[in-house]
């Protein structure tokens, strides 16, 4: 949904992805409109599917320019692809296709708890969060609360990214919604189903930007307008994960 | 007392049973998702599956989720991992069947999530996610279509997942759940294996925009049994994938 | 230790390794005589750096046949290596070198606490366990503790090793003794010099067989043996992970 | 009063003193460890280290260890991540300077932990570990060696850790510490810096098997001071390391 947002808005000058729409429906209406009218501008798309932008991630995480796949041959995605290419296995087996790295300029991450130097600890969904922090310039990690330092340290595991990486580290509760954090903040789904709807026409979108971005001042605003989800959203049960003794 | 069900319905217990004991499922979610729990709760109590943003579970999420990310799909999971790794187990071969679905499909099972404009002008859909590396990968793939003319076409436009095609690594389509029948593509064509209930062969061909075949005499697909109505009304209470209306698109 | 207490006692044909020698002292022994003068057995040696290792067990494990890297560059190791080859990067950047899969028949891994399926959770020390897991024909996962599965599902996060891919699982307390396991077992460092001494000749390795392998006729025999190192090294603090809740 | 130390605690401090403030570093055991958590106790306190296991420390571990894996060089870690992690990183070049010790060395700063016939026979010595990968991979490198003429060769038999050559991405040799004094590396040549005290020029050049340059008047490596001592002593309270007879080996 933040693809379709951006796209819709404008922002957007090329999308490197492997899907983009709406978890509550399918295909993103701006991301339509873009790629099929040019409106508000025509995008650049660079089709991949889940694994390749992981590959594409994952290369740049490891320092190199690309990773070998068996993924997606015999198929449209990497035909001609600007970052995919056939390589020969030196080892004489198939051929495979290598996927270049994605680096890219800054990585936005969010997570339960960090502490001031960003060591990050993050648990739950973690998708391709962890290669997007490694491969990125720059790494903003926004949390859930900002920890004392003897908070990660009694689980260094679960530091998935370590805070030389880190270019900033924000305090912003609930700033995932509406999608959710494990333990912390359940998924409200209106908010996808209302932007799907709204974001059927033009104006629909103009009239959500308005009302979710432009009118609103600051982050407090943006809370307020909510409504009673922060309330309602909140994890108040408590499911712990076993203990694990790092005495040494 | 015969119950009543609806296609999606019907479409969850034929994925379901799609499914083997033991095996490793790529899941996905919408109706491969319920029919890798009806499975679970029946035939293949020790089949584990693999989401692809990382998570492992070995049953069903204890409540509704909208995406695989989501909270109680993770809370009980045997595992949770990145998305990378449940490719690299996928790539290595760990993955016995695979679920994916389309907006349109040509009889070598080539799927297309991607671009269209098989209605004259050009329809942007999603893209790949997944699709694409689950055709490629998996040691066998179930497809999953709303049987329709304009989805059923000789060549899709785009082929975002591919199906059979020479030199093909391993895997490759081997059953097509539609709304109207089951249908085996191993044999690298379109041919039907049940109808569902109360579909003539005539329905389906005029809803296929290419050659299939369909023998004569050819069975109906089982209609689910009440246990089995029963799980998906649990799982699915709402009727948001199994509804006459599917709310997830 | 393990590497040349096996090649000591005449029952490794190869070794693929990045280091083979006694933490307690540098060089092993036994690696060293039968590397430098056949006994008890010629071995052949495939060198490694420790990242050579690491990709090659990664690309297993990515079911991929090699991985590419910038390492071991103008060094000897990967000079007519029979695992490694130049290759060009497609996208015309330098060169790099292809290190080609290491797909092991079997995987021994050491963990803290498994479900009787296998899912196992490990934490402290990682290295290449995950690698290893991944890429091994088999794995048989030793654990400290077999504990309910509600154990193991309350921190997904923490299961390095989902159990469809363990072959065995073994319930086996200290099993990595003289070795640590965080929050369970301190290194036992006595052993690792004792053996560095006493492996100094083929007689010196011969009695160290016997002592504590021959004439130990079970596990049972082996821990009584150890005297008191079982108490004496058991770790008894608590420094416990920080809470991380997972309710939805 | 001048404290009295050992030479090793001279290359301790030298070590130490090679990290600057915000660098990170890729550690290492032995005497490199030490020289790390000298730094962060004295003139580089944002440094950080990172350990070829995956450790990821700001500050040293609580207590003695022998092994980087040893349970107090993780309790309090950042991060314990694996050890294609902190390599990844070292490939990115996200790594300031690591630190390597060898058995042999070259003009070249070529580095061998392999195997050697020097002394006339075969002996083989453990091999790279994590060596060669820092010495290809990290933004400059420190080299620790005993300052023997056998190991000081013209040429060493088995290049484990490349120095300088011809068409190298990055880093290389930058500094090398030995039991008798500093040097510098970058020219592609050896050149003292400093001798440690009491060490003559004379005493160099006869312990090194090819030419290095020694200017006249060079200056004494600075001896560690109370504070230095302190710590040293304090981390390696039983001079396991750092005694005059390394135990470590």
């Amino acid at each position: 949904m933040a693809f379709d947002q951006l796209i819709a808005a404008g922002t957007v000058a090329k999308v490197v992805a492997a899907w983009v729409g709406n978890v509550a429906g399918g295909s993103g209406y701006g991301f339509r409109r873009a790629y099929e009218q040019g409106v508000p501008r025509r995008i650049v798309m660079e089709d991949h599917s889940n694994f390749t932008v992981g590959l594409a991630l994952k290369a740049a995480a490891m320092g190199l320019p690309y990773l070998p796949t068996f993924t997606g041959i015999g198929g449209d995605i990497v035909r001609g692809h600007p970052r995919i290419r056939p390589v020969d296995d030196p080892f004489g087996g198939p051929s495979l296709l290598a996927v270049a790295a994605v680096k890219p300029d800054v990585a936005i991450i969010h997570v339960q708890r960090a502490d001031r130097e960003g060591n990050a600890h993050l648990w739950g969904n973690l998708g391709l969060t962890v290669e997007a922090a490694f491969a990125a310039r720059r790494t903003i990690v926004t949390c859930e609360e900002i920890v004392p330092e003897e908070v990660i340290r009694s689980d260094p595991n679960r530091t998935v990214i370590p805070g030389f990486l880190t270019t900033a580290v924000v305090e912003e509760p609930g700033g995932a919604l509406p999608s959710s954090v494990q333990g912390y903040w359940r998924r409200d789904f209106e908010p996808f189903l209302r932007y799907h709807q709204i974001s059927r026409t033009p104006d629909g979108f103009q009239a959500w930007l308005r009302e979710w971005v432009l009118d609103l001042p600051d982050r407090q605003a943006y809370l307020q307008h909510m409504g009673d989800a922060t309330e309602r959203l909140r994890v108040r049960d408590r499911r712990l994960a076993a203990a694990a003794n790092f005495a040494p | 007392m015969i119950a009543t069900y609806t296609r999606r319905e019907l479409m969850v217990v034929a994925a379901g049973r799609e499914i083997r004991d033991g095996e490793v499922v790529f899941v996905g979610m919408r109706l491969p998702l319920l029919g890798f729990g009806l499975a679970k709760a029946t035939h293949a109590p020790n089949a584990v599956g693999l989401f692809e943003n990382g998570v492992i579970r070995d049953r069903p999420a204890e409540a509704f989720i909208y995406t695989m990310g989501d909270p109680p799909n993770i809370a009980g999971a045997v595992a949770c991992l990145g998305l990378n790794d449940v490719m690299s187990l996928l790539q290595q071969g760990r993955v016995d069947v695979g679920f994916i679905g389309g907006a349109e499909i040509d009889p070598l099972g080539n799927l297309n999530t991607t671009r269209t404009s098989g209605s004259g002008s050009l329809v942007r859909l999603p893209g790949s996610g997944g699709g694409g590396d689950i055709a490629s990968l998996a040691g066998r793939t179930v497809l999953i279509m709303e049987h329709e003319p304009r989805r059923f076409r000789e060549r899709v436009d785009y082929v975002t997942s591919p199906g059979h095609f020479p030199g093909r690594r391993r895997g490759g389509p081997a059953t097509l759940i539609t709304t109207l029948g089951v249908f085996d593509l191993t044999g690298g064509r379109v041919q039907a294996v049940t109808l569902h209930p109360g579909v003539t062969p005539e329905q389906v061909r005029q809803a296929t925009g290419f050659e299939l075949s369909i023998d004569e005499g050819i069975p109906a697909t089982m209609a689910p049994s009440a246990d089995e109505l029963a799980y998906i009304r649990k799982a699915d209470p709402d009727g948001f994938w199994t509804g006459d209306t599917m709310k997830g698109g």
